[in-house]
């Protein structure tokens, strides 16, 4: 029934937007045990950089007018910078602070950048139309799949392999874990350790900016809290997921996107306003059952 | 190779280390040995860059380094293995040992190092790609030590070898220990026990409160009396080196 | 003489200030206006703001502490839920409160006091209003709502329409219901279902707001839905139509049109007074409300031939088909909004809304749809 | 101080496998209130384990622990604690923004005393380990070795019938090392207890156990009494070297 | 130590940490009702009130060191159960109409009411810790935050009871600065009764090591559900609080925003001790309260001078950022307020 292969593939595109948002998340956690808000800001910076800053509910295009492969590379490249800049100014110096107090700086990170994007371009969402070949749907074989939910699969597909391999084969892959556990310890051994956790935020800011990309193309609208839910998803999806784990954040990204999706598909009409109810129980549910998560490194384990 | 002169640190107000002059010369072994609390380990960690001295002057290979980063003085040949096992525990043990050797621009011979090691220390070759933190205490530290070998130091640091090694593998670490001086390796390590060491040692130091209570090469030290009375503190700063 | 107070306990920072903002300017600008006639009772009208910061524990303080400074009337925010907490002060000190343009019923006698107003009209009206149109005088025979839960106004518009569709087309009509959320980023589950309906309807009614509709709307063209689409007032004025180039078939019931194709010629003048004031025409089509709210009050007061409360809101309950430039307005003293005036309906052509008609639903809405019992 | 009551902890055929990785295979260990056994054995051989598996904190993948002939090995590690094994860690693993005497009275709750008479109890057992003035310091200030001390002090304030200790010498020098025996060994007379006690220093193990356990690769390898494990052959050839073992031997 | 024989100094000092917190507090509300004007002292309550509510999140957070973003739930039941029970006598019956006809058709009087819904609260409190509670570490902090989603969605939806997402308008506004006061300091006493007792000691065990606080006989799972219960229902008075302060309830208000509020309150001013707690509560409601009038513009010297509106947001959020970067622990670093002169000994929580 190509209703059902719809459905999944409804189902897939949206897990697969909040994996991608989830490997981010999971990264910088792995790094810094800093489960980072202000994702969610870096998303709504990059897409307001599209636009010139200004009041104006219909402001001009700044990024958004540049030829495609400019546009993305350059919004990837102010969230990258932004990343950066919040990794110097707020989370460095907290580097082995406990979770709790990082958390809470990544809150007011948040609450600074939102606010911050608020006194510029005012509170009122604002839209811009870039990428609309891309949000239009293509047809396969009967199963409806728009341009950028295809688009999201493949990115969110090949950046979970990129980066895992990355971490686990390449030296600088290995340099980043290892300066994340003992920060103290890696620059004894001769590393970098300020510069190899900051490419780690550089990376989620890559992410970020990838995602507010793909966001826009679907939404065509700008908003202060658009990045706020997807960080929320993700932070749920990494911790069912495993946390440490980058495969099981995007297997958890995979989880909430499909069963939010099958929830809005398959309750009665009634019961349909519930359904984000039903996701966060799901969450619940899992962790009652695995506790650490649905994949547990051999790593995440502590001997006694 | 290493000079350290009226040498200050401390935590807070705290000062740990007050005014210390320490000798170490090219293929020599130095022990520092003291008390609790001593200073040993706040020593190690300003001479490797981990802590500010807060005065003093401190000269590797002629060069001031007081204040520069460990990742630079890694670069200049200065190793550490810190008081309790700091290895990676999340990590593998291969990819600890992947980072010991990490800098080195010589990598077939940090091969064969690694070959090396693996040898002295078997049980690392049978947890080869286990998690370093699911070792026990003692290969724990046996994994920090061969980490520091694989770093190829000239001169190299190490705070309490024996700790949590069982009787047969301290002598096995200082047997490779050395065998590495006499390969060229220059050691300053600190020790709780002066059982152990005597043989092994060129100089040795007494730290104590701070203060270097007594410095002396360790065939003067061999009859023990002077050793316990400094690091017992009966007795005033002694030097029994002419 | 001693002047008359206004005080205006509204939002100029948080979300809420841009609802707030373009009806505060037209406030102003018809307090300019009276107080250059001459001012109200021959007594100049003086006014004071209060930021809210878009918070009920501000909204309330600030309103109370307008109300000690002794306004004659408190102008409070844009929506029920922000501007109650100010609104409660005022009914606490005996003052009229008014809001700038909550389209909740609430504002008014049962869920605030006898002293409270607002200068919109009801959410389930825009619902009724539209879909009367396109049943009756666009030819529809079927719709789909696409409801947003977010917020209590999109589940008032929505049951407005669904009881004014029902009463002119028959419930079986209306195809099927779906629910979304303003900030879901993806609606593709929704238009798998609307897309797998047996029968496809005649149009779909989507009541949200801006960004949530307008990504909505992207999402259902981006599907190749092109049937037309009905839809709030929320979603007025052209900000976000870059969000759907080319965007077609989209109609909704609107306060006015700021693009000078409105019939009225009062609009017009607002428009032009409006631009002569502040450089530049409203932000918003709100903005007349706040205009609309201003004369509507310095009329009532005008009436009473004093500001005093009682008296003020005895000739405003008596208002029936008043003709005031937002449109006739009538009060009862069970009901301080509007349920039946006429709208304008807009549809976006070229990249912009253009007026169609005026139109003046003839459904109306009772006190259970109104409070939404037993929906 | 009420005594403890139980006699015997007793490990019968236990073994644990970490994936391929078999950390004790088949070993019988028979703890005795009123005495002190050392648990010995090359670095990996198990003891730390073995530990972990005597007071609950590790499921064996077979063979059973039980209290005085009671099956405890499916009881939780709270549980275990409470009817009377008591440990400490490799890493002292101090309850560190507390102080001294609320780590100690945390374990005396733990053992079902109230506010008071755990404090009190934390106060006598202080005393008597000479830890009296540090009592209202934070154990984030401590040194080392009051680290170690501390660590065995609050397992005494479980008042356990038997007191596992992992490495409580570690890290210290001689001097130190010699009032740390002082302290074990009187142990059982003091508090009624058996005494597990794991160390690789020699002298520590040799002058204050009265029978000695060996493991090697997670099997037993031999028991008896210190003299008798000292001549051991195999002994010395997995453990002991023969440098250490003559250097002991002397004592 | 029997109480026959306990010295007045003795009980000064057991009972100092608790007096350096209140004294002050009540001076500030004498103080502010004498001179100061309405604005002021409203600020003064909305402060007595984030006291009792980030006391009560401490008695959990701070203790157990979970980061709950659960306890808006609780605060949002007991107030929507004070509404149900007290509000708007008129409108119930039509914009409630779900509610049983006990409720629906009849008011109940202020304090049974509030006692049944801080009992509510609790209760909530007791059942979501018996499930969740489990869980250890971010896996907690994570269920607590799904919890509050939860609760979100299901009152913003079940419109025939909570009228979904508007609020609930007209609740009789009983909170004075004094009420607010008193309560304040019962949630200042009860914090800390309970953490200097045996089961403050067992949670406060547990936050600093896990592993050695079941090898010293605690339990994870109750002595971490008593404090989530007790903080549920300390919470769940301050909700009450909240909506009979603002005669508003609506369910938005207990959402994200205002979760991190508080727990910024908490974190700033330390999540160690309960003397950060208030000091956090206290510096932040200042900050804000000032940054706030400077946007409301005052006048130097004549001139008109103000801040751009929003302003106060921004500085409010660098200002938390720098107390973190050079505050690593809060203001209050974990500790309790101490006599001049018993600092220096590096005391825990514990004198008596
Ligand atoms: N991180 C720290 N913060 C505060 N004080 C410290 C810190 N580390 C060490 N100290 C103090 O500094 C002094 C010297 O400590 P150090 O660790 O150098 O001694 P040590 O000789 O290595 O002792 P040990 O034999 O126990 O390892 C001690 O008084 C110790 O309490
Ligand atoms: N969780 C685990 N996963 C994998 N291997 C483990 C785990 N725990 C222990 N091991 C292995 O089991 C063996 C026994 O470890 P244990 O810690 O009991 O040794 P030990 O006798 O205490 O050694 P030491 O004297 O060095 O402390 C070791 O080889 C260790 O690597
Ligand atoms: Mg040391
Ligand atoms: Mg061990």
């Amino acid at each position: 029934m190509a209703n059902i292969v719809q459905v999944l593939v409804d189902a897939i595109a949206l897990g697969s937007l909040y994996a991608l948002v989830a490997l981010a998340i999971g990264l910088v956690f792995g790094v810094m045990r800093l489960v980072n808000f202000a994702q969610a800001d870096y998303i709504t910076i990059g897409a307001y950089a599209l636009v010139v800053p200004t009041a104006s509910v219909t402001p001009p295009l700044l990024l958004g007018a540049l030829p495609s492969a400019l546009m993305i590379g350059s919004v990837l490249v102010v969230v990258m910078a932004l990343a950066l800049l919040t990794e110097r100014v707020a989370f460095r110096p907290l580097r082995n602070s406990n979770p709790s107090t990082l958390l809470i700086s990544s809150f007011a990170v948040s609450y600074f950048l939102q606010n911050l994007v608020m006194l510029i371009h005012t509170g009122r969402p604002k839209s811009v139309g870039i990428g609309q070949g891309l949000a239009n749907a293509v047809e396969i074989g009967g199963v409806r799949v728009p341009g950028v939910q295809l688009l999201t699969m493949v990115v969110t597909a090949g950046l979970l392999v990129a980066l895992v391999l990355f971490l686990k084969k390449t030296p600088l892959g290995i340099q980043m874990r290892a300066a994340a556990e003992n920060f103290q310890m890696a620059r004894l051994l001769g590393m970098p350790a300020n510069r190899v956790i900051a490419l780690a935020f550089a990376i989620s800011g890559l992410l970020g900016g990838a995602v507010s990309l793909l966001l826009t193309i679907q939404t065509g609208t700008l908003d202060l809290r658009m990045g706020l839910m997807p960080v929320v998803y993700a932070f749920f999806a990494t911790v069912i997921g495993g946390m440490g784990s980058l495969p099981g954040a995007a297997l958890g990204g995979f989880l909430v996107g499909v069963a939010s999706v099958l929830l809005q598909t398959y309750l009665p009409a009634d019961l349909r306003p519930f359904r984000d109810a039903g996701v966060f129980m799901m969450v619940i549910l899992i962790l009652l059952v695995r506790p650490q998560g649905l994949i547990v490194t051999s790593a995440a384990k502590e001997r006694v | 190779m290493l000079e350290i002169r009226g040498l200050t640190a401390g935590y807070g107000r705290l000062a740990a280390l007050k005014s210390v002059d320490l000798v170490v010369h090219t293929g020599e072994i130095v022990f520092v040995v003291g008390p609790n609390g001593a200073g040993k380990s706040t020593l190690l960690k300003t001479i490797s860059g981990l802590m500010a001295p807060t005065g003093g002057t401190l000269a590797f290979n002629g060069e001031a380094i007081a204040g520069q980063p460990p990742e630079k003085l890694c670069r200049k040949g200065l190793a550490l293995v810190p008081e309790g096992r700091s290895i990676f525990r999340t990590l593998t043990v291969q990819e600890n040992l992947l980072l010991g050797g990490m800098i080195r621009k010589d990598k077939e011979e940090a091969a064969a190092d690694l070959e090396r090691v693996l040898e002295t220390f078997p049980i690392l070759k049978a947890r080869y790609r286990g998690v370093a933190g699911h070792l026990s205490g003692g290969e724990q530290q046996q994994l920090a030590i061969a980490r520091a070998i694989l770093q190829r130091p000239s001169l190299m640091m190490i705070d309490e070898p024996s700790l949590g090694l069982a009787p047969l593998v301290i002598d096995q670490v200082y047997e490779s220990l050395r065998q590495l001086n006499a390969g060229g390796l220059t050691l300053l390590v600190v020790e709780q026990s002066t059982a152990r060491i005597l043989d092994l040692a060129s100089r040795i130091y007494v730290l104590r409160n701070g203060h270097v209570a007594l410095e002396g090469a360790a065939s003067d030290l061999a009859d023990g009396h002077a050793l316990e009375d400094a690091y017992f503190g009966y007795g005033e700063r002694q030097t029994t080196h002419a | 003489e001693e002047p008359i107070k206004i005080g205006f306990a509204i939002a100029e920072s948080g979300w809420l200030s841009n609802y707030d903002s373009a009806p505060f300017k037209a406030a102003v600008m018809k307090i300019e206006e009276i107080n250059k006639a001459g001012g109200l009772l021959g007594r100049q009208i003086e006014y004071s703001v209060m930021d809210t910061k878009t918070e009920q524990a501000r909204a309330a303080t600030v309103g109370a502490q307008l109300v000690d400074s002794g306004v004659d009337m408190l102008v409070v925010s844009c929506d029920y839920d922000f501007g109650a907490p100010s609104a409660l002060a005022a009914k606490q000190a005996g003052k009229i409160a008014f809001s700038l343009c909550a389209a909740d019923p609430k504002m008014g006698v049962q869920g605030v006091g006898p002293l409270a107003f607002t200068a919109n009209s009801a959410a389930q009206s825009e619902g009724i209003a539209i879909a009367e149109y396109g049943n009756k005088k666009m030819n529809l025979k079927s719709v789909y709502v696409l409801e947003d839960l977010t917020i209590e106004y999109n589940k008032s518009a929505c049951a407005g329409f669904r009881a004014a569709w029902t009463a002119s087309a028959g419930a079986e009509t209306i195809l099927g219901n779906d629910t979304f959320k303003n900030d879901d980023p993806s609606i593709a589950s929704q238009i798998t279902r609307l897309k797998g309906l047996a029968t496809q309807p005649d149009a779909v009614f989507v009541c949200s707001f801006t960004p949530g509709g307008a990504s909505a709307v992207r999402q259902l063209r981006a599907a190749g839905i092109d049937l037309p689409i009905l839809a709030n007032t929320a979603m007025v004025d052209n900000y976000w139509l870059n969000a759907v180039p080319g965007l077609k078939d989209f109609y909704l019931p609107a306060f006015m049109s700021l693009y000078g194709d409105d019939p009225r010629p009062e609009m017009n003048t607002f428009l032009e007074s409006h631009k002569a004031r502040y450089g530049e025409p409203p932000v918003s089509s709100y903005s007349v409300l706040g205009y609309s709210l201003i004369e509507q009050w310095a009329y009532a007061v005008e009436q009473a031939k004093t500001t005093e409360s009682e008296a003020v809101v005895g000739v405003m309950n008596a208002f029936k088909d008043q003709p005031f430039t937002a449109g006739p307005t009538s009060f009862t003293d069970q009901l301080h909004i509007q349920v039946d005036r006429p709208w304008l309906i807009m549809k976006v052509e070229n990249d912009s809304f253009r007026a169609v008609e005026v139109y003046r639903n003839s459904f109306k809405p009772d006190m259970k749809l109104l409070f939404r019992v037993g929906q | 101080m009420s005594r403890p009551s139980k006699e015997r902890l007793e490990a019968r055929g236990v073994a644990v496998a970490f994936g391929g990785i078999r950390a004790l295979s088949g070993v019988d260990l028979e703890l005795r209130r009123g005495e002190v056994l050392g648990l010995i054995g090359p670095n990996g051989a198990g003891k730390t384990t073995m530990v972990n598996v005597l007071s609950g904190f590790q499921r064996p993948t077979s063979g059973s622990i039980s209290l005085d002939g009671v099956d405890v090995s499916k009881l939780t590690a709270r549980k275990i604690a409470q009817a009377g094994v008591g440990r400490s860690f490799q890493a002292a693993r101090l309850f560190r923004a507390m102080t001294v005497e609320q780590n100690l009275s945390v374990a005396a709750i733990g053992s079902g005393l109230s506010l008071k008479a755990a404090r009190e109890r934390a106060l006598e057992i202080l005393d008597w380990m000479g830890l009296a003035k540090k009592a209202d310091n934070r154990c984030d200030s401590l040194s080392y070795g009051d680290e170690r001390r501390v660590s065995i002090a609050r397992a005494l304030a479980l008042q356990p019938s038997f007191a596992l200790l992992d490495e409580p010498a570690s890290g210290m020098n001689d001097a130190e090392c010699e009032a740390l025996m002082e302290v074990i060994a009187e142990l059982p007379a003091r508090f009624g207890c058996g005494v597990l006690l794991i160390e690789h220093n020699m002298k520590v193990i040799m002058g204050v156990c009265q029978r000695i356990h060996v493991l090697d690769g997670g099997q037993s390898l031999a028991e008896g009494s210190p003299q008798d494990i000292q001549k051991n052959p195999a002994v010395r050839r997995a453990y002991l070297g023969e440098k250490a073992a003559d250097s002991t031997l002397a004592i | 130590m029997k109480s026959g024989t306990m010295s007045f100094a003795t009980i000064g000092r057991f009972w100092f940490p608790v007096l350096a917190l209140v004294i002050p507090l009540a001076i500030i509300v004498v103080v502010t009702g004498q001179f100061g004007g309405l604005s002021i002292q409203r600020t003064v309550i909305e402060m007595l009130i984030s006291i009792v509510i980030v006391v009560g999140l401490y008695v959990f957070v701070g203790n157990s060191g979970i980061i709950s973003f659960g306890h808006a739930t609780f605060m949002a039941i007991a107030a929507y159960a004070s509404a149900w029970q007290t509000c708007c006598e008129m409108l119930k019956p039509i914009t409630m109409s779900g509610l049983p006809p006990f409720l629906r058709d009849q008011s109940i009087p202020l304090l049974p009411s509030a006692v049944v819904s801080v009992l509510l609260a609790g209760g909530a409190a007791f059942l979501t810790g018996l499930v969740i509670i489990r869980l250890t570490g971010l896996a907690a902090s994570i269920s607590t935050l799904a919890v509050l989603f939860i609760l979100n969605v299901v009152y913003s939806n079940w419109d025939s009871v909570t009228m979904g997402s508007a609020s609930i308008v007209g609740l009789p506004t009983y909170v004075t600065a004094w009420l607010a006061l008193g309560c304040a300091v019962f949630a200042i006493v009860v914090a800390y009764l309970y953490q200097v007792s045996a089961f403050g000691l067992a949670i406060r065990a547990t936050r600093e090591d896990e592993v050695a606080a079941a090898a010293s006989g605690i339990s994870l799972y109750w002595s971490r559900l008593i404090a989530f219960t007790l903080s549920g229902f300390m919470v769940g008075l301050g909700g009450v609080l909240q909506a009979h302060y603002l005669g508003t309830v609506s369910i938005n208000s207990f959402f994200l925003s205002f979760t991190f509020l508080a727990l910024a309150m908490l974190i700033v001013g330390g999540m160690g001790s309960l003397g950060g707690a208030v000091v956090g509560v206290v510096v932040i409601t200042a900050m804000v309260d000032i940054f706030r009038r400077l946007e409301g513009g005052i006048s130097i010297g004549g001139e008109q001078w103000s801040l751009p509106a929003g302003t106060q947001e921004l500085i409010i959020a660098a200002f938390m950022l720098l107390i973190l970067v050079f505050r690593k622990d809060g203001i209050m670093a974990g500790r309790e307020m101490t006599l001049p002169g018993q600092e220096q000994r590096e005391k825990g929580l514990i004198n008596g």
